[in-house]
């Protein structure tokens, strides 16, 4: 029967990664032939570039202790957002006001937009993540310790 | 409508379509796992693609969340394989054998891993002690490292607290969460360098 | 908002990704909250074997480590599906529901017979690659859209999502979910601890319940 | 369309296929070989100017090498 071949085919779990590469292979194909999407003009957290700036190419305007004019979505749940990302620590305002170069380093460094959005307004992802991390890395030290 | 979003989505779905074929007909596991990872980069791609702030915001837990599963699949495969006694040797690169190159450029990839802070910055340092302990022999400091990483861990916690109650602190938020990811990142990450030796 | 799930009772923000509970959400989030408390409370169950034609029986020897590692497993499954029934946001909920994935791994893994390691692996492989549809759908709803919070979607002046991007995202959800296909398996419920095992499922059912909930309100 | 922007999408789609299809099938020819669509990747976040993801994505690809090289190792090693 071919219900019986086909539950045979899925007890087997070493076919279910098979299946489900399959399965994502097909959708993907179907996207593709289903393609032109339209891009939504009015996105969240919209970057412009100013190449002149020595926070290239993260410029988001504002200056320390206050506030830049961010896009996010529900301005009154975070009301101090906007603030992260104007501010410099000294170490960075020193590296600012050296050399045009070091942008990526300089936002990096404690404040930028990426850490308002990741630790402000989008604070619970991060937790999730990390969270993520913390069990992965229990399986595995877990496992490599069991024997031991 | 063919705008450069479109064009960009239309190339990464096929390169996706020929990762998961060529997972279709994979029947080793350690080739699977490669190419899971390879499947990775035009989910990440997509992410990309969006071209926002908000992009960058995503493609970082989508980066580490990746990283994490690799590694205790990693670890399961060797358990299930029977695996776990075979010696794994060091590192045969000529650079690594000098006494001076193995102290230099951890030592770099750790102070600019510290000067960046965050999400970045913990990557880059975990690189730096990796190879440190990968060039050494292992550690046996497993302990402490794991336990550094639970603090930082609280730490990170509580800053998120602080921005969501009390965002007029929101400077104590951003030092506690820059330093608390800082720390958590580069030692987990540093565990896989301590795993290398399969320390008996 | 008027969804499957009715009027939202009550929000929780939290910055831009905001946690509602609807009649449908939070049964959900109180079913999984149940079973959490039902894992901390419980004692696992002990097997035995019994030798047919015979009196001999024996006790399967558990170590406590093990047991307690399960059970941190389980109720960290337990805490990602209470997340994940009532997250706002669908970048969030696929992080939850990976992290759902990523705890029934870690669940079966512990045990040490080989047989149910290789499904572990197995199982490990499909919730690896179905990230995939998973990020990549939510990503292209926030293109399409502009916004990734399920409430702005839900307002009646809102950008419909494509219909492939939902079914990328159910995807995603079913290769996350597939800890069953491998639990239903006989030798996995040889693998001791009951109420451990039972989380694996009851955590994929209920991510189920909660994207089709999704599906039909964005 | 930068040259950035088309140079990525190429090398994702050839590395794609290198890593999927390659012509001696083992884990070192298929582990070297990811690197061209990590590229690919690298240069697609450099046209949309996202360096700090660019960045963290170079860290994270070496130490992806490292758990790839370590279960290699013991797979292919004596008992």
């Amino acid at each position: 029967m071919i219900i019986s071949r086909i539950s045979r085919f899925i007890s087997n779990f070493d076919n279910l990664l098979a299946l489900f590469a399959g399965a994502c292979a097909v959708l993907a194909v179907l996207f593709v032939l289903f393609l032109p999407l339209p891009y939504s003009e009015d996105q969240l957290y919209p970057k412009e570039i100013d190449e002149s700036s020595p926070l290239y190419p993260y410029e988001r305007g504002g200056t320390p202790f206050e506030r830049a004019d961010i896009h996010v979505q529900y301005p009154e749940n975070s009301p101090f957002a906007g603030y992260v990302t104007a501010y410099l620590t000294p170490f960075s305002l020193a590296l600012s006001r050296l050399t045009p170069h070091a942008g990526t380093t300089i936002v990096a460094h404690p404040g930028g937009i990426l850490d308002e959005i990741l630790y402000n307004t989008r604070g619970l992802d991060t937790v999730v993540e990390t969270t993520i991390l913390f069990i992965a890395f229990a399986i595995g030290s877990y496992l490599f310790r069991k024997g031991s | 409508m063919w705008n450069e979003y479109s064009v960009g989505l239309a190339l990464v779905m096929i390169s996706a379509v020929i990762g998961f074929l060529a997972l279709l007909r994979e029947q080793d596991d350690l080739h699977r796992l490669l190419i899971i990872d390879l499947v990775e980069i035009p989910s990440l791609a997509i992410i990309a693609l969006l071209g926002t702030d908000l992009a960058e915001a995503l493609i970082l837990p989508g980066l580490v969340v990746g990283i994490a599963e690799l590694l205790a699949l990693s670890q399961i495969y060797v358990t299930k394989e029977g695996l776990r006694k075979r010696p794994v040797r060091g590192l045969h690169i000529e650079v690594v054998e000098h006494a001076h190159a193995p102290v230099i450029i951890p030592a770099l990839l750790v102070g600019y891993g510290i000067v960046l802070s965050g999400f970045t910055g913990g990557a880059v340092a975990a690189l730096g002690a990796i190879f440190f302990v990968m060039s050494r022999g292992s550690t046996d400091s497993y302990e402490l490292v794991e336990m550094a990483s639970g603090i930082a861990w609280a730490a990170w916690i509580a800053s998120f607290f602080v921005f969501m109650f009390f965002p007029q602190y929101w400077y104590a938020g951003v030092m506690g969460a820059a330093v608390g990811i800082l720390v958590k990142v580069a030692a987990k990450m540093t565990l896989v360098g301590s795993m290398w030796g399969e320390a008996e | 908002m008027i969804g499957i799930g009715g009027q939202p009772l009550f929000i929780l923000p939290f910055g831009d990704i905001v946690l509602y509970f609807t009649p449908f959400t939070l049964t959900l989030f109180i079913f999984a909250l149940v079973f959490t408390v039902l894992v901390i409370i419980s004692k696992p169950e002990r097997q035995i074997d019994i030798v047919f034609g015979g009196d001999a029986y024996l006790a399967k020897e558990i170590s406590i480590s093990d047991m307690k590692f399960r059970r941190f497993m389980a109720i960290a499954c337990g805490l990602a599906s209470m997340g994940a029934m009532v997250t706002g946001d669908i970048f969030d909920f696929a992080l939850f529901t990976s992290l759902v994935g990523i705890c029934n791994v870690g669940i079966v893994a512990a045990v040490k017979s080989r047989h149910v390691q290789n499904a572990a692996y197995q199982y490990g492989l499909v919730a690896m690659s179905a990230t995939v549809p998973l990020f990549a759908g939510a990503a292209i709803v926030a293109a399409t859209t502009g916004t990734l919070s399920i409430l702005q979607l839900a307002l009646p002046g809102a950008t419909k999502v494509p219909l492939l991007v939902k079914a990328l995202l159910t995807l995603g959800v079913m290769g996350e979910g597939m800890a069953p296909f491998y639990a239903a398996k006989a030798e996995m419920f040889r693998a001791p601890g009951a109420p451990y095992v039972i989380m694996c499922s009851l955590s994929s059912l209920l991510i189920f319940l909660r994207v089709i909930e999704v599906v039909l309100t964005v | 369309m930068n040259p950035e922007f088309v140079l990525g999408l190429f090398l994702i789609l050839a590395g794609t296929v290198s890593v999927a299809f390659p012509r001696r099938k083992d884990y070192i020819t298929r582990l070297i070989n990811l690197e061209i669509p990590a590229w690919g990747l690298l240069l697609l976040m450099l046209s949309y100017n996202e360096a700090l993801a660019l960045l963290t994505f170079g860290a994270v690809t070496a130490l992806t090498v490292y758990i790839f090289v370590r279960v290699i190792q013991k797979r292919e090693g004596d008992a």
